[in-house]
């Protein structure tokens, strides 16, 4: 099998007309021989560029929201890990992320990638900075799960396996030719179960709960936060600190989802975005189904309109449609965001009851909902939907709608390895900061705040009785008098006399 | 002079100012705080889970006016915070032994 | 006439290729049968979904503006306004408002559209993504003017009813090739009025009048904040918490704006993509115009640089140019953005001469700006720019250009149909919430803000002397003692000494 | 030479193509002549208009940035800058900026342009939107180096002058086939130097020294804060006050940095999606490289993790690879990043080593990173990257890869020219605004905050003990007595018992 | 009655309102402030540059107290406030002459 | 001792503070405040709507010291905060029987 042919693939069926596009692109003398086929290839790139554009911007729409849910005292910190993930994803994908999900060479195998490390004998830029963005969600996810009390060098060390290792060989085992849970094999041989293989189109699966079950782990390495947990027995709230940039956060995210789940298709040319646009509706039906179920359920229970559980309703609803956004139907997508709202729900009270403390809703939203997602592709994906998003067998769809057992049972498979995989790796990595005593901040810094003690400031330095706002240096420091020479004296009255 | 320290319903300052200045009295400073008395707090809601918020928000006012101002004050005071209701705040009255105004260094009853 | 002919038509003229395309492209055949109108088809949903993915991310600029608006009391409401009305909107237009506004069937008339409900029977992926983004626009324009004190279950109400069927039935008249008001009339049919029928091209009066209206009658109805106006004719003012993200909110509907606009040539292929930039250009320089007229006239009026009002200033350029988009020469939108920003500056001091009410501004920018915009069709509109954009008669233009009073005669005609239906309606609708008592929050809950007894928190709850901002659960409480074991006796020190 | 041919070119070789199409798509004709032709136009136009309302979106990140980084009292007068200079800026490049840049007429000559004034003559809308970002964008940088003391009136002045003279002339130079130091020649012309002439391909020059540059000599004229450099020698500190937006605000930059670099590319037909998406690539890694170098060397010499210069070093990172993002290679635009972040970082002392004070980081970011970003071209740019991104002469390549001496000698020229350009007119701008005493507001209002006395408000007037936030209206006031009538007695009570 | 004003830090604030209704007290008053007495500040960063804060932020807590409860209330504090390090704070006491609840108008002990 | 309360201006804080070290003393405790007095308030506007803010942010000073030293420190204080100017503040002087340092319970003048 070529390695032009194990790269990116997804099914033929559709993307026949991309494929070969894409092809025929890669040479100055494809444009002349067929100058369609060129732009279609231009076409498909300006997809994925765009896509990777949007779900790049999830980087802020994560940062704002776990911004938002955490305490003012603690708001530098999950800024900066934010920040500092897509840096270092970035260049961990350069180096070897890419060549483990992707990577082409004759030791690749079934469960890892080996080639292209650096991005050597490589020019598919286009999906490298798509796949990037995408590493950089998967990493980005855990800090909320363990935010407002993990040490940050713990951060920056997990962040580099987390983009570098961990995501990359679940991307390689989904959507890799040669992955051994692939559904893009290559042309002649069989999925996994002879059927479609493992559909995740999106990512539910891939991504989020890659994300969600490595912050699973890692919050319950990393304890709850101190207080959250009474001695006998209660469950304390911590309120974040900003509900305006939590929303602003979820409305970025929700936009960078028509790139994330529509730009799943990887093309756009030969009628792919027929079906790039059938995405965007069940992706913007779950999530409206998700707000609404998750508003209704805490009014019910609650008697109030909470809007905490509201951002990650929908937040769980966009995880929820990702694997079966192109297989299942609109109308039905609206029942995946809405079992997604009410898992993500029962999720956050269930880490509760078991002492787990998830500050920002993480491992509910894109663990749980994710597990979700991956099965609702096996439950309820249509017949007509798995042929149109080109998988192989649309014998096989969704269990509820009468199309057998079997995908449900390769979406068991699927997410029994993934969570097994994932748990697993973090674990051990998350093991060894914490035997190494690198895990977590001690009890007085995580008091006072983590922005004091590792990042020297607070995230509103300026508010408070602080007079000018004008600091003198520190060290040993002469009569540094006050900031300012005296000033008042001789200007103007200070105050209009209105 | 008295020191009048006044803990009320932040929604009432209005009508306090305003009759404080009925009566003929400027000076005064105001000051966000949170308390509680008999009032008990209360419940709020973050994702999903209920608590209780035992402080609510006040506003605390500081009036040092001259002695045979004082009951005229607070009256206005009175008048103008109740409410009715618990949580309507109270009234800490204190000795004051000067006043100084900054700009003249005027002392005294003068400097109110 | 056929169904696929009715559906979504634009004039003729400039999009023949690309309207050629949608229809070769619906069928597989097509691709095989004509590679370059595949391709073109291919890149007009591109166009329509990235259009409709910016206008969406408009939801996120209305949350900002409002909540940067309100009084921080009323914070988590709006943005939770904000949020759900995205999600309702999305079921809505789902089930019936597609239906109302562009549904084929053979009960569809001039008035309403009737098919297609739940998108059955319909495949157009594209144009629904487009036009949701657009229903929810309508829809959440009204949550400003009416904000700080109604009710949340009045606000859930109410959206439904303007997203799913207020909204859609403007549509309908006005886009549909059906509707009465129509300009895109089936090929041998003549327009409303024989010359170009109303032209409206991305929607000063379809969506911006709608929520202007509706806003305006909302806010009538509700009644002033208490406060707003005193008791002896004073017009007090109620400023807003929080320039920053209201800015931040402008510019990202700026930013949403060339989805709205450009977006709304609804192809690119066939060199609709020349008109698409044109309409980025008139949108531009409108907005530009509207935010230095605001300020020019605020600084000669007032004496100061009123950041407020430079905002609804842009925003009501930005609405003015939005019918005219395509129709108004560059240098003519630049006249049109700097009158409809006097216009908002003149409207937000007329409502309050009559004691009406609107926090944000939305009447004035939405509403009156909208009408302008309408209006200015038929005043400024070039001869070159009417056969431009494709509509049928360009021999009826600008009043002011020597276009004849036709055009504006029509689009006068549309001005009062639009306002009559959406205060009609809305005079029911929020009528009948009002007469139920469910339209207003009681007094006390508006002195201490909705966010409080609606939503069980304030948006920044992690401001103010909360000590470590961590709550005991509310019930009945054993001894919760203080949320944590005392802490520091053991730690080390806590404050270092420099 | 025909206008059409001088109009914004890039190097034949790769964009042929594309050219060609833009040609034949500007009639009606073509498109019947050669309908893939016409498509390609369509979808080049596309890209330039989305990477124009990518670049829009920055100017919502530059005011993120800026507002996060100046204290609470001056906010609402950076917000305001930045929103007044998109609005001038695109009244200003509308009038007289593109014609000084792109205008074509007899008169054009390699220093300026000059024809097309108002856009008479000229229907390339999709290359005006583009450019007029571009040139918003050089605006914004400068008001960041001189926050918190230029008075208002002198910031709209000379926000004219730079998005509509001194911008506009740099552009000529580098980018119009006219321009002395353009790299697209007219077919048949000889570059300056002989070999590839400028390179500058997204504009670390062009655009990011000269707002880098306006804003350095802007902040020596106006003078440091108050207080921010003691009478001993001493620096003060002036922390910013709102982390959470500052780091909104680098992600959105980042953001927009996709529609800045590759956009620069001005097609995507005939392959140049490739070399799009190739500059994707560098300019994601370079900014990851920046924000990790800038991290690092924090944590090094200071200790902390400083999460404002990780926004610098990021920025910083973009800028430098702005020149360079075609030409340099993915693993060389590593280093491009991590010292272009190692410059900010030592800008920023500099600076302060001299007494000027930039806020923001304004100079060090956008000024000293550019000026390394042109280098680096001539440092690092390698063979076949100088070929692929269509510059004539791939044999004068980066001297550190091989490439000769002859290439950074262009670019050091074009820095001298275009730092010699800016500062000159600059100075004589700011010069004279401050002789006329118009420069700088008085000393009594720097202290009590810009917001204050120029807006008439501060940017969050509702924190702060302000009981209802009701005010009433200045002036002559009759009694009015309290903004609402009494409104507690009669109501229920106003707090539950829990 | 007494008025007893704590400048304490801000994580032993929910011990020491523990502490005080433990012991049956309820009112009390509390307000965000900055300070320093022995203990001298710390230092923070901004963009690379570090520089002193010299104030700290502690909560300002007000409480008024009849006479005979003073001394238990102010050992109640005294517990639930020290950590042993220096910033643990300090405790003001005065005389207060008068107190009035707001709602009732009651006078004097009858209304703390 | 006596309880040393200054409203003042935010900008003069950094000199009042410099001030009141230079005589050796340490121990302040300061909050954000709002207030009036003779001074009435600035016109600010809100979408071209001018209004009237009565409060102007003053800074609110506790300094207890003993009666040896309070002279001293008040001086220190009216030196550094007056600019000439309404609104430069007022101080207001009172009795306070006892200071605890909370850390070492010691009490009395020992504890300031
Ligand atoms: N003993 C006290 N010491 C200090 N502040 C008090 C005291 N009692 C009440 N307060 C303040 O007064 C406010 C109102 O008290 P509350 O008990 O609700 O009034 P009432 O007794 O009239 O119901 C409280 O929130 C608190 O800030
Ligand atoms: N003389 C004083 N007047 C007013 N407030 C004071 C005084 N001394 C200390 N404080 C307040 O008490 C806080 C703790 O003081 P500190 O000197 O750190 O305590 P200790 O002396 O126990 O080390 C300070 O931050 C300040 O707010
Ligand atoms: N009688 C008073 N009671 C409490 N605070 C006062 C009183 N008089 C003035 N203040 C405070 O002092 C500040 C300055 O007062 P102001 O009247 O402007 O000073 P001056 O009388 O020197 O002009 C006010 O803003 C207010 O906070």
């Amino acid at each position: 099998m070529s390695a032009s042919v194990r790269l990116l693939r997804r099914p033929t069926a559709i993307l026949a007309g991309a494929f070969l596009a894409l092809a025929l692109a890669s040479t100055a003398f494809a444009q002349e021989a067929d100058p369609v086929a060129g732009l279609g290839a231009d076409l498909d790139r300006l997809w994925l560029m765009l896509a990777a554009f949007m779900v790049f911007l999830m980087q802020a729409g994560f940062a704002m929201v776990e911004a938002g849910f955490v305490r003012a005292k603690n708001t530098t910190n999950i800024l900066m890990k934010n920040t500092l993930d897509a840096s270092i994803g970035g260049i961990a994908f350069f180096f070897v992320g890419w060549a483990f999900a992707y990577g082409s060479s004759d030791s690749s195998n079934g469960f890892i990638g080996l080639g292209n490390f650096a991005l050597t004998g490589f020019d598919d830029y286009a999906s490298w900075i798509f796949q990037f963005a995408f590493a950089a969600t998967a990493a980005t996810i855990v800090s909320g799960a363990m935010a407002e009390r993990t040490r940050f060098s713990a951060y920056l060390f997990y962040s580099v396996f987390i983009s570098g290792i961990i995501y990359p060989v679940v991307v390689h085992w989904a959507w890799d030719a040669n992955g051994w849970l692939t559904a893009f094999v290559p042309e002649g041989e069989t999925p996994i179960g002879g059927g479609n293989g493992y559909i995740d189109f999106a990512g539910s699966g891939v991504v989020h709960m890659v994300g969600g079950f490595a912050g699973l782990v890692g919050a319950i390495m990393v304890g709850p936060r101190l207080g959250k947990y009474g001695p006998n027995g209660e469950v304390n709230a911590i309120p974040g600190h900003n509900i305006a940039i939590a929303t602003l956060g979820m409305f970025i995210l929700w936009f960078g989802w028509y790139g994330f789940n529509p730009g799943s298709t990887l093309a756009l040319s030969g009628g792919a975005s027929e079906l790039a646009a059938r995405v965007a509706v069940t992706t913007t039906l779950a999530a409206a189904a998700g707000g609404i179920t998750a508003v209704i359920i805490t009014k019910l229970t609650t008697g109030i309109y909470d809007m905490g559980l509201a951002v990650n309703g929908i937040l769980g609803g966009l995880v929820g449609i990702t694997a079966g956004c192109a297989t299942i139907d609109p109308w039905a997508s609206i029942i995946v965001g809405a079992v997604a709202a009410a898992i993500v729900i029962g999720g956050v009270r269930l880490l509760d009851s078991f002492k787990i403390d998830d500050p920002v809703g993480a491992v509910s939203v894109h663990g749980f909902a994710g597990v979700w997602g991956v099965l609702a592709v096996g439950l309820l994906s249509s017949e007509n939907g798995v042929a149109t998003a080109g998988y192989l067998d649309s014998s096989q769809y969704g269990l509820l709608l009468g199309g057998g057992v079997q995908q449900l049972g390769i979406q068991l498979l699927g997410v029994a390895a993934i969570v097994a995989w994932t748990a697993g790796t973090s674990a051990v990595l998350f093991g060894a900061l914490k035997v190494m005593g690198q895990l977590r901040v001690e009890a007085d810094e995580e008091h006072r705040g983590l922005d004091l003690l590792e990042h020297g400031i607070d995230a509103y330095p300026d508010f408070g009785p602080s007079a000018e706002g004008i600091f003198a240096p520190a060290g040993p420091r002469g009569r540094a008098a006050g900031p300012t020479p005296r000033p008042n004296i001789t200007t103007t009255a200070s105050a209009s006399e209105s | 002079m008295k020191r009048i320290e006044a803990i009320i319903r932040p929604g009432q300052l209005p009508f306090v100012k305003q009759a404080l200045e009925d009566i003929g009295h400027g000076g005064i400073t105001v000051a966000e705080v949170k308390g509680h008395g008999k009032q008990k707090g209360v419940t709020e809601q973050w994702r999903g889970r209920q608590y209780k918020v035992d402080y609510l928000s006040k506003v605390w006012l500081l009036i040092v006016v001259q002695d045979a101002q004082a009951e005229a004050v607070i009256d206005a005071i009175l008048d103008a915070a109740a409410t009715g209701e618990i949580g309507d705040g109270k009234i800490f009255i204190s000795e004051v032994q000067d006043a100084i105004r900054v700009r003249t260094r005027e002392r005294g009853e003068a400097a109110i």
